[in-house]
C-alpha cells in the first residue's frame, strides 16, 4: 500500500467497521465483537505501517476534495499527528477487549449502537490526527463531538440526558462560537489554513490580535478543557467506563490538546508566538487550570469524577508545556500526551473494573479492596504514580522534559506550577492508594473477586505500557524531535 | 391643469390609505376584504391617471384618421390585468371567509383568536 | 445552443402552467399526483439545463411573442435565476415524490385534482417570477403563485389553517400592491417596464421624489412577501397549519423568490443609479436582518409545535439571507445567494421529516413526539443531518453558507465583530432548538404507551433522504451552488463602481 | 367642463370611500363599494380608458358585488363596532399618505404629452400597430399580442382563483345539506314580473356579451369583459329560475371544463406558434401573412379568455350558492 492509500484506508476502515458491526450485531454478540476487534486490529496495523515513513522524515499527504476555493479536505501526516494516531488506534484494541468484559459484565443495553458509535468516533479521531489543514481538522473535530454524544448519553435516563446536554452544549458552543471564527479569521488573514512548519501567521498579524486569536483557538477547542470550558468533562463521566477510558482520557481530550499544540506549532509558529508578548497569557491560564483542577480533585468523593478533574489538570500540563514555547517543552507536551494516556486509561479501566465487580463508585467504599482485586489495584497504583510523576512510570519522563523546557525558558511560573501540582497530585492519589491496600475492609461487604478476564487483561496491558514507557521512550522522543527542528 | 393633476394623485393617496386603514384596523374579515378591494382600486386610478394625455382620446383608431392624439394604451392594459387579479383575490378571500364562518361561527378576527386560544 | 434550448425560459413556466389545467381534470386516484410529479420533474430537468447553460455567466434572453424589448415582454435567465429555479423546481419535485401518502391522509380524494393543479400553478408562478425580466410581468406571476399558495395552505386539515391563510392573503396582497405602486411610480418617471431598460433610463430621474418613494414601496412590499422581520407575522401560522407537504415545498422556496426579486430589482435598477442608496439599503435592512435572526431563533427555542419551531427558524434564516445582501459586497451577496440554496435543502428536509412524524405521532407538539426517533430511526437520522445543516456544522451545506457569511462580514473589520457575534449566538440558539427536538424524539417516552408500529411510505423516506444526502453532498462539494452564487453576485454588482 | 366633472366625481369617490369605512352595516358597505366602482369607472372613461372603464363596471360594480353579497348571505351583515389597533393603524396610514403626497411633487404634469410615459414605449405601439397587427383597438393589440404573456398569466390567475374556490367550498358540507340548499334556492320562479322581465333581458345580455367578445379588435371589449357579461347573464338566469335549472343547462363539470379549456386554448396557441418556428405566442407564424396571423391569434386567445372567465366566474358563483342552507 502506498502511504496515500494507507491514509485513506485508516479513515475508511473504522467506518466500514462500523457498518460491519451494525450488521454483525443482528447475528450475534460474539460475531459483533469479533468484527470490532478485527477492525481495531486492522486500523492499528495500517497506522503502524505509516510510522517508518514519518520516521524517515516523510510527510505523506492526500487531498480528497476542494470544498471552497483554497479550502480543501486534505490529510497530511506529521510527527505529532502520527503519534496521536498510533496512540488512539493501538489503545482501541486494548479498549475493545476491555469493553467486551465491561459491557457484558454490566449488562448494558444497546451494545451494538455502542460499538458502532465507538468505531465512528475513532474514525473522527484518526481524521483529526491526520488533518492537513484547519478546515479538515474542524470537520473531524465536530464529527467526534457528535459521534460521542450517543456514547455519553448511552444510559438514557434523566441524569444522563442532562449531563449529555452539558457535554454537547459546551463542546458545540465553544467550537461554533470561538473556534469557527478563529478558523475563518485565520483563513482570511493568511489565505490558507494549511499546517506548515513554522506557522502561517508570521507577518500577517501582530499585536493584541495574536493574543486574541490564540484565545479563540484555545477556548474554542473545548476538548482541551482549559478552564472555564472544562465543565463537559466531569459531565461526560456518566458514560459507560470504556467511553470515559478511551475517549475522555485518550481520544477526545487528546484531540483537544493535540489541536492546541498543532495550532501553536503549525499555525502560529513557536518562534512567532514567543516573540509576541500578547500571547503569554496562555501559560497563566493553563497554570491556573492545573492548580484549580487539582484542588477541586482533592475534594471529590466519586472516583470517576476525581479522575475527570485529574484529567483536566493533566491536559493543561500539555497546554502549558506547549505555551512555554521552547523545543524541550514542546517535546514534553507531545510525550505527555502519551504518558498521560497510558496512565489515565489504566486508572479508568481500574475504576470500571471496580464498578463491574463490586458495583462501587465512591472513594470511601474502596477500603481494603486491594485484597480482593490485587491485579486491578496494582495497575491502579501504577497509574496513580504515573499521574504524580514518580519513576519508574511514564509520567516522570514527560514531566522531566516539561521541567527542562521551563528551565530553558527561565519560566518560573511554569516551574512553580509543576512542583505545586505534583504535591497536589500526590495529596489526592496517595491517600487512595493507602486506603485500598492498608485499611481494612468494612464488614458486611459483598463477596467479589476480579472483574471479567477481558477487563483485567486490558488494564494489565496498559499498566505495563505505563512502566514500559519509562524504559523505552527513545523512539517517541526521536519522532517528536522532528517537531522542533529548526526551532531556536 | 396642474391642480387637477395633483388632485387625481391625492385622491389616489387618500383612497389607497382609506382602504389600507380598513384592512389593518377593522377586525371584521369582510370589511377587510372590502378595504383591500378599495386599496387595489386606488392603484388602478394611479395607473390610468398617468396614461392620460390632454386632449387625447381612447387608443382606438377611428376611420377618420387625422392628427388625433391618443392616450397611452399600456397602463390601460396593465390595469385590465390588475382588475382581474383583484377580483380573483377577492373571490378567493371571500371563499376563505365563508369557510372560516363555517368552522368558527364568527368573522371577527379577535373572536377567532379567542376561540383558537382555547 | 440548439433550438430547444432557446425556448427553455418560456417552457420553464409554460409547461407546469398548462399542465395545471389538465391535472384538474384527472379524477382517477393517484393520476393527478403522477402527472404533477412528472411535470415537476420535467421542470426540474429544464432548470438543470438552464443552470448548465448559464454557469459561465451567460444570460439567455427570450422575447415573448417575438416582440423586441422593451415593447414586448422579455424573459431572461442568468446564473442567479438559474440557481433560484433549481431551488424552486427541485423543492417541488423532491417534495412531490414523497407527497402522495401524506396528501392522501390530509386531503379528500375528490379535492385532490384541485390541490395538485394549484401546486403546479404555484410552481409555474414561482418559476414565472424568476424568469421574468419585466416589472409588471413579475407582478402577474407573483399573484399566480400567491393565489395558488393560499389555496394550498388552506388545504390544511386543521381549521386554524383558515385564519392563517386569510392573514397571509391580506398581507400578501398588500405586499403585491405596494410593489405594483412602486412599479407604477417608476413607470411614470421612465415610461418603461422592462428591467434592463429601466436601469438605463432611471438614471436621469434618479433624484426625483417618486423614484425614492418607489424604492421604499418596492422594498417594503417585497419584504412583506419575503417575510423579512418584522413583516413576518403571516409566516409561522401559515407554515404550521398548511398541509405538511405544502409547507415543505413553500418553506424551501416561496419566500426566497421574493428575496430574489428584491435583490434583482434593487441591484439592477436602484443601486447604481440612486445616490446614497447603498447606504440606505444597508441601514434599513441590516438591523432588521440582525433582529430577525435573533428574535426568530429566540422564539424557536421556546416553541412547542414542531412546524412552528421550524417556521420561526425560517424567519431567522431569512435574516441571514438579508444580512448577506445588506452588506452590498460580492462576498456578502454570494453568501446570501448561497444560503438561499442551502437553507432550502435543510428546511425542505426538516419539513419532510415533520410530515413523516405527523403521519405517525398524531400531532406535532413536542409532547406528541416522545420516543419517535427510536420508532423511526431512518427518519430521525435524516432529521439530525438536516438539523446539523441548519446549525451549520462542517460537512453540511449549512456550514458552507455560514462560512461565506462570516468571511463576508469580516471584510467590515472591527464593526463586523458584533455581527459575527449575532450569527454565532443564533447558531447556538439553533443548537438549542434542534437538540430540544432530538432529546424528546430520542429519549422521550410516547405520550400514550402502546402506539402502533409506524407506517412510513417508502417514497417519503426516499424524498427525505434525497434531501438529507444533498445536505451532506453540498457540504463537501458545494462547487455548483457556490459557482452559480458567485456568478450571480458578480452579475448583480458588476454595474457598481 | 370635463375638468369640473372629474373633480366632482373624485370628490364623490372620496366621500364614498370614507362612508365605506365608517358604516357598520356590511350590506351598505358592499353597496357603496359598488357605487365607488362605478364612480371609478366613470373616471376611467373621462381619462380615455374605455376598455378599463367597461371592465371596472362589469367587475367592480357587477361581479364583485355579487360575490360580496353571496358571502354576506353566508356570514353576517352586521359588523361589530370595534376598531383594533386604532393608534398604530392611524400612524401607519398617515405616514404612508405623507410619503405618497411627498412623491407627487416631482411627478410629471397630469396629461403632459411630453412625460416619459407618453414618449418612451407607447408611441411605438400606436405607430406600429397598423403595420404589424392592423386592428383599430390598440389596447387589444397590446393586451393580446405585445403583452400577451401577461394576459396568459391573467387567465391563469383567474383559473387559480376558480380552482381555489372550488377546492375550498367544493368539498360539500354533506350531501344532504347540498340537496336541501338547491330545493330552497328555487329562485324567483313564483314572482311573475321579475321573471318575465328577466327572461326578456337574458338573451340581450348574452348577445351583448358575444358582441363585446368579437368586437374587441374594433372597439372597447374583449374576452374578459365578454366573459364577465355572459357570466352575469347566466347568473341572472340562476337567480330567476333557481340554481338547479342553471346547473342543468351548464353543469359544474362543464364549467370546470370551460375553465381548463380556456387556459389551454390560450396556451395551446402559444405552443403552436412555438412548434411553427416562432417564439411562444408569436402569432405571426400562424398564417403565411404575419398580419393575418396576428389577427387570427388574437381572436383565438380572446376566445380562450372569454371561455375561461365565463367558466370560472360561474363556478365561483355556484360554489358560493351551493353553500347557502
Amino acid at each position: 500500500m502506498s502511504p496515500e492509500t494507507s491514509i485513506i484506508a485508516a479513515l475508511i476502515v473504522p467506518l466500514v467497521g462500523a457498518i460491519g458491526i451494525a450488521l454483525a450485531g443482528r447475528i450475534s454478540p460474539n460475531v459483533r465483537e469479533a468484527v470490532t476487534l478485527t477492525t481495531a486490529g486492522a486500523l492499528a496495523w495500517i497506522v503502524w505501517g505509516l510510522l517508518p515513513i514519518v520516521f524517515a522524515g516523510g510527510r505523506p499527504g492526500v487531498t480528497l476534495a476542494e470544498v471552497l476555493p483554497g479550502i480543501n479536505i486534505a490529510f497530511e501526516i506529521e510527527p505529532l499527528g502520527m503519534m496521536f494516531a498510533l496512540l488512539a488506534s493501538s489503545l482501541w484494541i486494548v479498549n475493545s477487549v476491555y469493553s467486551i468484559g465491561y459491557m457484558r459484565g454490566a449488562n448494558e443495553k444497546n451494545q451494538t449502537r455502542f460499538y458502532v458509535m465507538f468505531a465512528v468516533s475513532l474514525a473522527a479521531a484518526i481524521g483529526i490526527a491526520f488533518a492537513g489543514n484547519l478546515f479538515t481538522l474542524f470537520l473531524c473535530y465536530e464529527i467526534l463531538t457528535l459521534s460521542t454524544y450517543p456514547l455519553v448519553s448511552h444510559k438514557g435516563d434523566k441524569n444522563t440526558i442532562n449531563s449529555a446536554r452539558i457535554y454537547l452544549g459546551v463542546l458545540l458552543t465553544t467550537s461554533i462560537g470561538l473556534l469557527l471564527p478563529a478558523i475563518i479569521w485565520t483563513y482570511s488573514v493568511a489565505g490558507t489554513g494549511d499546517f506548515v512548519m513554522g506557522g502561517i501567521l508570521d507577518g500577517k498579524l501582530s499585536g493584541p490580535a495574536v493574543g486574541l486569536l490564540l484565545g479563540l483557538f484555545v477556548f474554542g477547542v473545548g476538548k482541551a478543557a482549559v478552564m472555564p470550558v472544562h465543565r463537559w468533562l466531569p459531565a461526560a463521566m456518566v458514560a459507560p467506563t470504556p467511553v470515559s477510558a478511551l475517549l475522555h482520557a485518550v481520544a477526545v481530550v487528546k484531540a483537544g490538546v493535540f489541536t492546541v499544540t498543532k495550532v501553536i506549532v503549525y499555525i502560529f509558529g513557536v518562534d512567532f508566538l514567543f516573540a509576541e508578548p500578547s500571547s503569554s497569557w496562555l501559560l497563566y491560564a493553563a497554570a491556573f487550570t492545573i492548580i484549580t483542577a487539582s484542588i477541586v480533585a482533592l475534594r471529590q468523593t466519586n472516583l470517576k469524577r476525581l479522575l475527570a478533574y485529574s484529567t483536566i489538570a493533566q491536559l493543561s500540563y500539555v497546554v502549558m508545556a506547549a505555551a512555554i514555547l521552547k523545543p524541550l517543552a514542546e517535546i514534553g507536551a507531545a510525550i505527555h500526551m502519551l504518558a498521560h494516556a497510558f496512565g489515565k486509561i489504566t486508572l479508568f479501566f481500574a475504576a470500571g473494573a471496580i464498578y463491574v465487580a463490586a458495583k462501587k463508585t465512591e472513594l470511601h467504599q474502596l477500603k481494603g479492596i486491594g485484597r480482593r482485586m490485587p491485579i486491578t489495584m496494582t495497575a491502579f497504583t501504577i497509574g496513580a504514580l504515573s499521574m504524580i510523576g514518580v519513576p519508574p512510570t511514564g509520567g516522570f519522563v514527560s514531566k522531566w522534559y516539561i521541567l527542562a523546557g521551563a528551565f530553558e525558558a527561565d519560566n518560573y511560573v511554569a516551574l512553580a506550577t509543576i512542583i505545586a501540582s505534583t504535591v497536589l497530585n500526590a495529596a489526592y492519589f496517595l491517600p487512595i492508594v493507602y486506603m485500598i491496600w492498608f485499611i481494612k475492609e468494612e464488614p458486611g461487604g459483598k463477596e467479589h473477586g476480579e472483574a471479567p478476564w477481558q477487563s483485567v487483561l486490558a488494564l494489565a496491558i496498559t499498566a505495563a505500557l505505563t512502566i514500559g514507557f519509562f524504559l523505552f521512550n527513545g523512539p517517541a522522543l526521536e519522532l517528536e524531535r522532528q517537531l522542533v527542528e529548526g526551532m531556536s | 391643469m396642474k391642480i387637477l393633476g395633483l388632485y387625481y394623485y391625492w385622491v389616489f393617496a387618500i383612497l389607497l390609505m382609506t382602504g389600507f386603514y380598513a384592512v389593518i384596523a377593522k377586525p371584521n374579515l369582510i370589511k377587510k376584504m372590502i378595504g383591500l378591494a378599495l386599496f387595489q382600486s386606488a392603484v388602478f386610478l394611479l395607473y390610468i391617471t398617468m396614461g392620460h394625455i390632454v386632449g387625447g382620446t381612447a387608443p382606438i383608431f377611428s376611420s377618420v384618421t387625422g392628427d388625433t392624439l391618443y392616450s397611452n394604451p399600456l397602463p390601460q392594459v396593465l390595469i385590465l390585468t390588475a382588475i382581474v387579479v383583484g377580483i380573483s383575490t377577492t373571490a378567493l378571500g371571500l371563499g376563505i371567509i365563508v369557510r372560516i364562518k363555517e368552522e368558527y361561527g364568527s368573522i371577527e378576527e379577535d373572536e377567532i383568536q379567542e376561540i383558537d386560544k382555547q | 445552443m440548439n433550438a430547444l434550448d432557446a425556448h427553455l425560459p418560456a417552457l420553464q413556466v409554460v409547461v407546469p402552467m398548462l399542465l395545471s389545467a389538465i391535472v384538474v381534470m384527472l379524477k382517477p386516484r393517484g393520476l393527478a399526483w403522477a402527472a404533477t410529479t412528472a411535470t415537476s420533474a420535467v421542470a426540474f430537468a429544464i432548470s438543470i439545463e438552464l443552470a448548465r447553460l448559464t454557469l459561465d455567466g451567460a444570460t439567455i434572453n427570450y422575447a415573448m411573442g417575438g416582440w423586441p424589448a422593451p415593447f414586448g415582454i422579455a424573459l431572461g435567465v442568468d446564473a442567479f435565476s438559474a440557481l433560484v429555479l433549481l431551488v424552486v423546481t427541485g423543492a417541488s419535485t423532491v417534495t412531490l415524490i414523497g407527497a402522495r401518502a401524506s396528501v392522501d391522509s390530509e386531503i379528500a380524494l375528490e379535492r385532490q385534482p384541485f390541490f395538485y393543479s394549484a401546486w403546479l400553478l404555484a410552481l409555474a408562478g414561482l418559476a414565472g417570477i424568476v424568469v421574468a425580466a419585466d416589472a409588471f410581468n413579475i407582478f402577474v406571476f407573483m399573484e399566480i403563485s400567491s393565489l395558488a399558495s393560499y389555496v394550498l395552505i388552506a388545504g390544511g386539515p386543521d381549521r386554524r389553517a383558515l385564519p392563517a391563510v386569510f392573514k397571509y392573503l391580506i398581507m400578501g396582497t398588500i405586499g403585491a400592491t405596494f410593489y405594483l405602486i412602486g412599479v407604477g411610480l417608476i413607470y411614470m418617471m421612465t415610461g418603461t417596464l422592462n428591467l434592463a431598460d429601466m436601469e438605463l433610463r432611471i438614471h436621469e430621474v434618479a433624484d426625483q421624489k417618486p423614484i425614492l418613494a418607489a424604492a421604499g414601496f418596492i422594498t417594503v412590499g417585497l419584504g412583506l412577501k419575503a417575510a423579512v422581520f418584522p413583516l413576518h407575522v403571516w409566516l409561522p401560522n401559515a407554515y404550521a397549519y398548511a398541509p405538511h407537504m405544502v409547507t415543505a415545498f413553500l418553506a424551501a422556496c416561496a419566500t426566497k423568490v421574493s428575496i430574489y426579486v428584491l435583490l434583482r430589482f434593487d441591484f439592477f435598477v436602484f443601486q447604481e443609479n440612486l445616490t446614497g442608496h447603498a447606504f440606505q439599503f444597508s441601514a434599513f435592512l441590516l438591523p432588521l436582518a440582525l433582529l430577525g435572526i435573533l428574535i426568530g431563533s429566540g422564539v424557536a427555542m421556546f416553541e412547542k409545535n414542531l412546524k412552528r419551531l421550524f417556521a420561526f427558524s425560517s424567519v431567522a434564516q431569512i435574516g441571514y439571507i438579508i444580512l448577506g445582501a445588506s452588506l452590498v459586497s460580492v462576498a456578502g451577496l454570494t453568501a446570501s445567494i448561497l444560503h438561499i440554496f442551502n437553507h432550502a435543502l435543510a428546511k425542505g428536509a426538516l419539513f419532510l421529516v415533520a410530515a413523516a412524524f405527523a403521519m405517525n405521532a398524531g400531532g406535532l407538539r413536542l409532547a406528541d413526539l416522545g420516543g419517535i426517533g427510536k420508532r423511526m430511526p431512518w427518519t430521525f437520522g435524516a432529521f439530525v443531518i438536516a438539523g446539523l445543516s441548519l446549525i451549520g456544522i462542517p460537512g453540511t451545506a449549512g456550514f458552507i453558507s455560514k462560512w461565506y457569511l462570516i468571511s463576508a462580514v469580516m471584510e467590515l473589520g472591527v464593526p463586523g465583530i458584533a455581527i459575527i457575534a449575532v450569527i454565532i449566538i443564533s447558531s447556538l440558539m439553533a443548537v438549542v432548538y434542534i437538540w430540544r427536538v432530538v432529546e424528546v424524539a430520542w429519549f422521550g417516552e410516547p405520550a400514550e404507551p402502546g402506539v402502533a408500529a409506524p407506517t412510513i411510505p417508502p417514497m417519503l423516506i426516499a424524498a427525505i433522504w434525497i434531501c438529507a444526502l444533498a445536505n451532506l453532498y453540498f457540504g463537501i462539494a458545494p462547487q455548483l451552488p457556490a459557482d452559480l452564487a458567485g456568478s450571480a453576485s458578480q452579475l448583480l454588482l458588476d454595474h457598481l463602481p | 367642463m370635463t375638468v369640473i366633472f372629474g373633480v366632482f366625481l373624485l370628490t364623490l369617490l372620496v366621500i364614498t370611500a370614507l362612508a365605506i369605512v365608517r358604516t357598520e352595516n356590511l350590506f351598505v358597505a358592499v353597496m357603496l363599494m359598488g357605487i365607488a366602482s362605478l364612480l371609478i369607472a366613470a373616471n376611467f372613461f373621462i381619462l380615455d380608458a374605455a376598455d378599463v372603464a367597461l371592465t371596472e363596471a362589469a367587475v367592480g360594480a357587477g361581479i364583485s358585488t355579487v360575490l360580496f353579497l353571496g358571502a354576506l348571505a353566508l356570514t353576517n351583515a352586521q359588523e361589530r363596532s370595534t376598531t383594533s389597533r386604532k393608534l398604530l393603524s392611524t400612524i401607519v396610514v398617515v405616514a404612508a399618505t405623507l410619503v405618497l403626497i411627498f412623491a407627487t411633487f416631482d411627478k410629471p404634469e397630469f396629461g403632459d404629452p411630453n412625460s416619459p410615459v407618453q414618449t418612451h414605449v407607447s408611441p411605438w405601439y400606436l405607430e406600429k400597430t397598423p403595420e404589424y397587427i392592423d386592428i383599430p383597438n390598440v389596447v387589444t393589440a397590446v393586451l393580446g399580442s405585445y403583452r400577451g404573456y401577461d394576459t396568459l398569466g391573467e387567465v391563469f390567475v383567474v383559473f387559480t382563483a376558480g380552482i381555489g374556490v372550488l377546492f375550498l367550498l367544493g368539498a360539500n358540507p354533506g350531501v344532504g345539506a347540498g340537496q336541501q340548499a338547491r330545493e330552497i334556492n328555487s329562485g324567483l320562479r313564483h314572482h311573475l314580473i321579475p321573471r318575465v322581465v328577466g327572461r326578456l333581458l337574458i338573451p340581450f345580455i348574452i348577445l351583448f356579451g358575444l358582441y363585446v367578445q368579437f368586437h374587441g379588435e374594433y372597439g372597447p371589449g374583449g374576452g374578459f369583459q365578454a366573459g364577465a357579461i355572459i357570466a352575469a347573464g347566466i347568473i341572472l338566469y340562476a337567480l330567476l329560475e333557481g340554481e338547479k335549472r342553471a346547473l342543468e343547462v351548464m353543469p359544474q363539470k362543464f364549467l370546470l371544463g370551460m375553465m381548463a379549456a380556456g387556459g389551454l386554448i390560450y396556451g395551446g396557441v402559444g405552443v403552436v406558434c412555438m412548434v411553427l418556428g416562432g417564439n411562444f405566442l408569436d402569432y405571426s407564424v400562424l398564417s403565411s401573412n404575419p398580419v393575418k396571423g396576428q389577427q387570427m391569434g388574437i381572436i383565438l386567445i380572446e376566445a380562450g379568455v372569454g371561455i375561461a372567465v365565463t367558466g370560472t366566474l360561474l363556478s365561483i358563483f355556484h360554489a358560493f350558492a351551493a353553500r347557502e342552507r
